[in-house]
């Protein structure tokens, strides 16, 4: 299989026939242009029936999933590479393209992504009672913007779409939030804005650096990930992409805006997509901030982790004594995030892998867990745990996917999220055997937390007026159903996943390798350290290889 | 000792002339035939024939050496923009102007002599061509400002402006003197030389002279600390004077300051940077933090304008090609957002001109809640010219920002453009605020409010904010021409 | 290694069954009439039983050196080099647990149908169950670490699902998540050994990984990878200081508690460690470790189960201390003799609780034996079968508990030293002594029933049949293992020994036959002592009030005693409490206040000047003006100055 | 005769008057009057320069000075009257309705 290189167009010979299907149009352009037009639609016609807004929403975003599926079947799963990638000139003066294209991690991006949006619009549908056709349509503008992130590969065009999902978000917290979302949106503005802002200049003083050694002018990332960054620089710009991606993670003690921002979006829907969103974050750090900056990671990876543990840890402690429902779960994927960032940067195989499947699991599980919790809200009209119990009495249903998810989050093998957790837990531990016990520790934690909320809100005696509470529609048990299939069949037969990660990752680590050993001469010896432990990845890729390497 | 008086090419000064002629006879036109329909309609043929005869030396400027007048690429790249101006705010005027019975007959001529005080300005080779231009500027800007006569805010703007204005043309002139006593002479290119030639320290006359100059012309931009009358006149102007003064007039002068500083006194730069990034972060932060809780829309837009006023010094004191681009892109970009800001506004005025909510102009931000469910067009414009305002992407401002902030960190001043951006990132609160409060879902008895504003006006609108988008994602054409511009000014 | 065919192909379907009936009645079981998921549920698991035993039967027939079958399903995780697959293991180990499981776990599920029959979640019951037993089947047929860990993790909640049946009951709740929260502390270490095993042998498969040990791993490197993996086995199996769970179990329905908490689930530590043993082997500190928690752990929750008067609670920390009798089998190296062990005592144990359940049914949910009494008239068979269990487990000779535990005291006497041996025979008289307490008080003697008492429901056939069939089991169980002493060919140790390699550890072949006879003698008169003690307490009239005396002299013992040690309290203080403490100090203290409260003052900053900035615009022209003077004289200072 | 810089002195003088009057005084006329006084002072500067460099420039500027001058004033007072109608108040610091 063909590593560290990017090359575009795909690879492997056997597998044209397959792909003439898709492949030869741009798919990914068709990916993130379809749902763009369908919000614009929705917001120029100025329609007379909320409804017919809605099933326009649902249908986009119905055919984006079938495409993302049509994209997943044409994927080569072989190449390391990225593939379906277009290429046209955008500012030509500034070097900046509009270049596209999917490997192995953001491929499960896209496949997540039109999927959770089209379950959050099915989730919404009952859920909004104002302008819900508004409504769809900044969810679709969200999925347009966190597509074209996963599938940019022009510094300058991720950083517009990076930029431009906050104005969707803004608005569904801001429209339908509760009463405290003005606070909620000022925090959001603050912080994500404040970062990527900063993240702005970064990018521009790479993009000068770029010219000043090689004399072109492009925001190419494939080409940028040449630029061998000096040591002045290193420190404030990588500083600038960290703080920007630990914002967006979010990553303790940037994480903040995340609780509010979830407590505030009274719609299960518009928290999905933020669940959606602080994905971003996490891929941000594996596309951009790791290839370009493999040196700041080497030699702060340390304190990195140390963060990322922190969070963990962190985050399930204040989990534990949320009485916000929607507080306890935005705080449990703090924790989760805690987890997925230590994973990329324990960098290793596992470690990244695990990450990887991490985010998809966590979207899954706590974006169902937030659906579940939406339900709750629409017939309780209430967060506060302390009034509800007993619930399972009325809503045995509901209690059956709510444990289901719960379990899932708690990491019992055969659900997904365990996978992630596992590989996360073997690249932490055969770095350093304090991270692996440091983070394995959380599954107590989280099984505390979780379970104790999952007790007080469905088991005990019932509230009277429990009793109106009716159960599942059929079309909510769809919507929940929907997602337990997924979670049930990556928990059991990862192996899909895995095969098309593994290629993209060791290509990720064995380019980040090569770079390192072209700072080499500047020095350091927390990069010679990774360095070692490059080699010791890229040598666990050969299967005959002896032992006691891996002895820490 | 005799004068030698310049030969004036009459051809390449044609555009100019052609605004001078028209506004003259729609003076005419106005006496004899009562209706400002018809001075209306004088004014914009003259300057669709304006914008032809300018488009025509398009690229090739004619390059020759005159004291007064230059007429090159980059007076073109001007003419151009500013006849442009010229017309918008005559387009988004029109129904303003029978709304709120201004005198049209003077109105419109009078915007017709600004532009040329502006086209005048950007080519002046020479101080006194440029205090005159400057001046016809001011002057026409003064009546335009006071041309609401029946509604005192207007006239108290128009006192006030005049009043701070003439004090500045006061200092502007002195500068001037002292320039010209420290230098010998009043030609840009004389002056060039002959500060080029410098040997030893500069001497304090000309400092002072300098000083001066930067009082009056920063004045003119609204830049901290001489930004105080900003807000007052733009409140209290007619809203499309309004969008003229926060684009037209400032542009203009910026213009010049380019060519002026670039040229002339770059040989003394080390001078006067220093203290300019100091001016640039101050209009910078102050414009955007007394924006922030403003209550009065066009107060905010203009607290706004002198923090934009902020951004273009960021990338003025670079003194690079590529700041120089920035410049010239971000105010025509800015040119097309801030008119078609103050349009909205305008286009929001309901016949019978009480400043009450509902009735007359909507100035206070209550009156724009929900606005977005009742007079969709003017709220989705609105928003557009917000978001591009603020920067977002996909709209002009955020390539203008970008190449503003990108000639900042290339030139090394990053701690410059780091305060710039954090300087934007503030400015999204009141920015997205007002957009949030547009769109705020309306309660369960909204009531039901007909649209306003002329077709016309909207269509104008509509246009306009097409053009935000279009250049926010593909923003080339423009770039190229501003590189013509640019490289014909440095040619000098 | 033998790859599997025939018969053996079919492997597979042991676990699979019980999943199918388990998906059945999770996904129609609201639809269809109780009737079919009770046939569903008991006929899945009876086909895998039935299963088993054919494969038990066939595997017999395969030579010695064969007896190691592995199926490989499918690549579950592979990355990089790590890699671990669904396979399935079959040798003497497996072969034993999955005929015990399957078979105990079916005479349950028959017996359930009766015990539940009012229930109104019948389905979900049956759901739980089915699911439970696939796990527990994955966990012992399982060929790799994390096969194993997906059975630990799966069996663990479903016995969370099943504590916390009875959702309106908080104390259920609350038992539910302690049972989870407390073995999934035990798992973390477990988790971690596991990784560690990876990082040595870069496999996970035990027929890599066990052959290999002795020459990967160092002395200290197996010592470490075998604590963790004890970890596991700590909290799974309820052993000391992890076993505070497992009496707060018996919130379960009383079936449950048989399978799960007595017969099954419980004893996958013991299970685990087995497994594991050629590692434990490695280290004498891990081995003496097993020994001493499991001797802990046998001693007190005897001498709790002596004073407790639930009757479930009883037989649940019973089960601790025959854990702990494993345990110690295995910490001194008598592994054969501990499975043996855990065999006859899943019978016991299983037949003793469902006769509780019987009991319970039979008095309306009454668990206090102080209420109980002179039952022998009213339900016989329970009676009868209940003695039989009763007597097993206290080890009379003869029966099933006998031969098994006697096993593991000759082990412990000979590799462990006589004092070892010396507690765990006074033990072995607490456990009769309980034993018969509890059935004196149910079944003998005059009534003591709750008034509201007035008639006992007999039960049905459905439940009884089960509880004769075990007896049966726990009576002539113990004659797959008759000692060589006695002349027996301890069959059980023999079919067992090609899973634990032959190194020093001699059950079977005791030092003489002398020895053997003398210990086997001395450990029945304790278990008689014990329950002629008992019947001198309860059944002898006139002598109900000794105990009482002895109460009042003895109180502080008794206290610490029925409080089973204060585990529980000092849990809540050191551990419960403090955690509390500081999640809400984090959350109040640094979330909210620290962190929230620097952007709130940032914003607050920033709005502030907001408020403060146009105040500078006065509305008055020369005070503009004044501003531009200044201004101008500024910058003639600076061009001045610089 | 005077040298050309105590020409220029009397330009700063003037100038400065004009300045320190525009800030003191309260009435819109005179006001307009201490701008006439700094542009006047400029004037002379002007003229001074002329003598001291010979050459023309400065006078012409001079004129066009004046001129523009006078324009100022005569919008500005065009103004003043229409403040005066509106507020009949000549007093600058009563025109404060537009502030903050």
């Amino acid at each position: 299989m063909s590593r560290g290189v990017l090359q575009y167009a795909p690879t492997c010979p056997e597998r044209k026939a397959k792909e003439m299907d898709i492949a030869h149009w741009p798919v990914l352009s068709i990916l993130i242009l379809l749902p763009a037009i369908g919000a614009g639609l929705i917001f120029l016609i100025p329609w007379t029936e909320e409804f017919f807004p809605r099933v326009l929403a649902l249908l986009v975003a119905g055919v984006n999933l079938l495409l993302s599926l049509a994209l997943f079947r044409a994927f080569n799963p072989a190449s390391g590479g990225m593939q379906f990638a277009e290429r046209r000139d955008w500012i030509p003066d500034l070097g900046a393209g509009y270049s596209l294209g999917v490997d192995g991690i953001s491929l499960f991006m896209v496949l997540i992504t039109t999927f959770m949006v089209f379950l959050a619009l099915l989730s919404s549908w009952g859920e909004v009672e104002r302008r819900p056709g508004l409504f769809s349509g900044f969810i679709l503008l969200m999925e347009a913007g966190l597509l074209g992130i996963f599938l940019s590969l022009d510094l300058l065009l991720f950083y517009v779409f990076w930029e431009i999902m906050l104005v969707p978000m803004y608005f569904l917290i801001g429209l339908w939030g509760l009463e405290n979302r003005r606070y909620a949106t000022i925090k959001l503005i603050i912080y994500t804005m404040g970062g990527s802002l900063l993240m702005l200049v970064a990018i521009l003083s790479l993009y000068f650096l770029h010219h000043a050694q090689t004399g072109t002018y492009t925001f190419d990332i494939v080409q940028l990930y040449e630029t061998s960054v000096p040591a002045y620089a290193l420190l404030p710009m990588g500083f600038a992409f960290f703080v920007a991606f630990a914002v967006k993670s979010p990553l303790v003690p940037f994480h903040t805006w995340l609780p509010d921002a979830h407590a505030e979006a009274p719609i299960s829907g518009a928290v999905d997509i933020t669940g959606l969103l602080i994905k971003t974050g996490a891929y941000a750090f594996l596309r951009f901030f790791l290839p370009l900056f493999p040196d700041f990671s080497a030699s702060y990876a340390p304190l990195v982790v140390v963060l990322a543990l922190l969070a963990n840890l962190y985050g399930a402690l204040i989990a534990t004594v949320q009485n916000d429902i929607k507080r306890l779960i935005a705080y449990s994927s703090v924790s989760h995030v805690g987890l997925i960032i230590l994973g990329i940067f324990v960098l290793n195989l596992q470690g990244i892998e695990g990450a990887i499947l991490m985010m998809v699991s966590i979207a899954l599980s706590s974006g169902a867990l937030f659906i579940i919790v939406g339900m709750l809200h629409k017939r309780s009209r209430t967060k506060d745990i302390s009034q509800m119990g007993g619930v399972w009495r009325d809503m045995p249903l509901m209690g059956g996917f709510f444990m289901f998810f719960t379990l899932a989050s708690v990491g019992i093998p055969g659900l997904c999220n365990f996978v992630g957790e596992f590989l996360i837990f073997l690249g932490a531990f055969r770095v350093n055997v304090i991270y692996g016990v440091a983070a394995s520790f959380v599954v107590v934690l989280t099984a505390a937390y979780l379970l104790w909320m999952f007790w007080r809100v469905m088991f005990g005696p019932a509230p009277e007026r429990a009793r109106t509470w009716y159960d599942l529609s059929f079309m909510e048990t769809v919507t929940l159903t929907l997602p337990a299939i997924l979670v049930v069949l990556i928990g059991v037969y990862p192996k899909i996943l895995l095969d098309r990660i593994e290629p993209s990752a060791s290509a990720l680590l064995v380019r980040a390798e090569k770079k390192l050993a072209l700072n080499q001469n500047g020095s350091g010896l927390a990069q010679k350290e990774m360095l070692k432990k490059q080699t010791v990845i890229v040598m666990s890729q050969s299967p005959e290889r002896s032992e006691g390497e891996a002895k820490q | 000792m005799e004068i030698t008086f310049p030969a004036v090419n009459i051809d390449s000064t044609v555009p100019q002339l052609i605004v001078a002629l028209f506004a003259i006879l729609a003076l005419l036109v106005e006496v004899f035939s009562r209706s400002s329909r018809m001075v209306f309609a004088t004014c914009l043929v003259g300057l669709h024939i304006a914008l032809l005869r300018s488009l025509m030396q398009w690229g090739r400027g004619i390059p020759y050496e005159s004291s007064l007048l230059a007429v090159d690429g980059y007076t073109t790249f001007f003419n151009v923009l500013f006849i442009l101006i010229a017309m918008i705010t005559l387009a988004i005027s029109l129904s303003y102007v029978e709304n709120t019975r201004v005198d049209g007959g003077k109105y419109y001529p009078l915007v017709l002599f600004a532009t040329l005080g502006m086209m005048l300005l950007v080519s002046s080779m020479d101080l006194l061509m440029m205090f005159l231009s400057l001046e016809l500027l001011s002057i026409s800007m003064y009546m335009l400002v006071g041309s609401q006569r029946d509604k005192w805010v207007s006239t108290e703007a128009a006192i006030k402006y005049i009043l701070t204005g003439a004090f500045a043309s006061g200092f502007l002139l002195f500068g001037i003197a002292l320039v010209y006593g420290a230098t010998g002479t009043i030609s840009f290119s004389k002056m060039e030389s002959i500060l080029g030639g410098l040997t030893g320290g500069v001497p304090p006359m000309l400092q002072i002279g300098i000083a001066l100059m930067m009082v009056g012309l920063g004045f003119k931009i609204a830049m901290v600390p001489f930004h105080m009358w900003a807000p007052d006149v733009y409140e209290g102007a007619p809203t499309p004077i309004t969008g003229l003064l926060s684009t037209g007039s400032k542009i203009a002068v910026v213009a010049l300051i380019l060519r002026l500083f670039s040229n002339p006194f770059i040989q003394v730069s080390s001078q006067w940077v220093g203290i300019l990034w100091v001016l640039a972060v101050l209009s910078m932060t102050l414009g955007n933090v007394a924006a922030l809780l403003q209550k009065n829309v066009k107060r905010m837009l203009a607290y706004s304008s002198i923090a934009h006023v902020g951004y273009l010094l960021v990338a003025f004191i670079t003194l690079s090609t590529r700041g120089m681009e920035a410049i010239l892109l971000y105010s025509a970009f800015y040119a097309v957002m801030g008119l078609a800001a103050f349009g909205c506004i305008a286009s929001l005025t309901r016949a019978g001109g009480s400043t009450t909510a509902g009735e007359g102009e909507r100035l206070k931000a209550e009156d724009y809640t929900s606005l977005g469910y009742t007079q969709p067009v003017q709220a989705a414009i609105l928003s557009i010219c917000l978001l591009s305002l603020a920067g977002i992407p996909l709209t002009a401002g955020f390539i203008g920002k970008l190449y503003l902030f990108g000639a900042a960190v290339n030139a090394g001043f990053v701690g410059l453009a780091v305060i710039a951006v954090l300087n934007s990132a503030v400015s999204l609160y009141y920015y997205l605020g007002l957009m949030l409060r547009m769109y705020a879902l309306p309660g369960r008895f909204a009531p039901a409010e007909e649209p306003v504003g002329s077709l016309f006006g909207k269509l104008v609108l509509l246009v306009l904010g097409v053009t935000i988008i279009a250049l926010g994602i593909y923003p080339t054409p423009l770039i190229g021409a501003v590189k013509g511009a640019v490289t014909a000014l440095s040619a000098l | 290694m033998v790859e599997a065919t025939g018969l053996f192909s079919k492997l597979w379907l042991v676990p699979a069954l019980p999943l199918a009936g388990a998906l059945f009645n999770c996904l129609l079981g609201r639809q269809v009439s109780n009737f079919v998921v009770s046939i569903v549920a008991c006929g899945s698991i009876g086909l895998a039983a039935a299963l088993s035993l054919l494969l038990f039967n066939s595997f017999l027939k395969l030579p010695v050196e064969q007896r190691h079958i592995e199926l490989c399903m499918y690549n579950w995780i592979p990355s990089g080099d790590f890699s671990a697959p669904i396979d399935l293991l079959l040798d003497p180990l497996s072969m034993v647990m999955i005929t015990m499981v399957s078979g105990v776990s079916f005479l349950i599920h028959v017996y359930s149908v009766g015990y539940m029959s009012r229930d109104e979640s019948f389905a979900r019951y049956f759901f739980y169950l089915n699911l439970f037993v696939f796990f527990m089947l994955l966990l012992v047929l399982a060929g790799n670490f994390l096969v194993l860990y997906i059975g630990w993790e799966g069996v663990g909640t479903c016995s969370y699902l099943l504590i916390s049946f009875l959702y309106h009951k908080q104390s259920a709740a609350r038992a539910g998540l302690k049972a989870f929260v407390v073995t999934r502390f035990g798992d973390f270490f477990f988790v971690l050994g596991i990784m560690l095993v990876f990082v040595q042998f870069k496999s996970i498969y035990f027929g890599e990984v066990f052959p290999r040990a002795h020459e990967v791993l160092t002395p200290v490197m197996a010592t470490w990878v075998a604590l963790l993996i004890f970890g596991g086995a700590v909290g799974k199996s309820a052993q000391v200081p992890l076993h505070t769970w497992l009496p707060d179990a018996m919130e379960a329905p009383t079936p449950v508690s048989a399978l799960i908490h007595a017969a099954t689930m419980v004893t996958a530590g013991v299970y685990l460690v087995a497994r594991c043993y050629p590692i434990f082997q490695l280290s004498p500190t891990a081995m003496s470790t097993v020994a001493v928690i499991g001797l802990l752990t046998a001693v007190i929750s005897a001498t709790i189960a002596l004073v407790n008067n639930d009757i479930k609670r009883i037989l649940a920390y019973s089960t601790v201390s025959q854990l702990g009798h494993m345990f110690i089998g295995l910490g001194v190296g008598a592994p054969a003799a501990a499975i043996f062990h855990l065999l006859t005592h899943a019978f016991a144990k299983a037949l003793l609780f469902l006769g509780a359940g019987a009991v319970i049914h039979a008095l309306h949910e009454e668990m206090d034996i102080r209420r109980m009494g002179a039952l022998k008239g009213h339900i016989p068979a329970t009676f009868w079968t209940f003695l039989v269990g009763a007597l097993a487990m206290a080890g009379i000779p003869g029966l099933a508990g006998f031969f098994s535990k006697d096993a593991i005291l000759e082990a412990s006497f000979t590799n462990g030293g006589v004092l070892l041996w010396l507690i765990m025979v006074v033990t072995a008289g607490f456990t009769a002594f309980y034993c018969f307490r509890l059935f004196f008080n149910a079944f003998l003697g005059e009534k003591r029933w709750d008034p509201h008492v007035e008639e006992v429901h007999h039960p049905a056939p459905v439940m009884t049949i089960p509880l004769m069939l075990l007896a049966v089991l726990a009576a002539v169980g113990g004659y797959m293992g008759v000692p060589h002493a006695l002349g027996g060919a301890d069959r059980i140790s023999s079919f067992l020994a090609p899973v634990f390699p032959p190194a020093h550890h001699t059950d079977g072949v005791s030092s003489s036959r002398l020895l053997g006879i003398v210990l086997m003698a001395v450990s029945s008169l304790s278990a008689l002592g014990g329950i002629s003690l008992a019947y001198f307490f309860y059944v002898m009239p006139g002598n109900r009030e000794i105990p009482e005396r002895l109460r009042q002299t003895f109180s502080g013992v008794y206290d610490a005693l029925s409080n089973g040690w204060y585990f529980d309290k000092v849990y809540q203080v050191v551990f419960v409490d403090r955690f509390m403490g500081a999640a809400n100090f984090f959350w109040q203290a640094v979330d909210t206040s620290v962190l929230d409260m620097t952007v709130r003052g940032l914003a607050g900053l920033i709005l502030g000047g907001g408020e403060i900035v146009p105040r500078l615009q006065t509305g008055l022209v020369r005070w503009y003006a004044l501003f531009m003077v200044a201004g101008a004289v500024v910058i003639m200072g600076y061009l001045y100055i610089f | 005769m005077l040298a050309a810089d105590q020409y220029l002195m009397v330009g700063v003088v003037l100038f400065g008057i004009g300045v320190i009057g525009f800030l003191t005084r309260r009435n819109v006329v005179v006001l307009l009057m201490c701008i006439e006084l700094m542009i006047n002072g400029a004037g002379l500067a002007f003229v001074s320069f002329c003598r001291q460099t010979g050459s023309l420039e400065g006078q012409v500027f001079v004129l066009f000075a004046m001129v523009i001058a006078s324009v100022e004033i005569a919008v500005g007072l065009s103004i003043v009257l229409l403040v005066f109608r509106n507020r009949a108040t000549l007093d600058v610091d009563e025109m404060e309705v537009l502030k903050w």
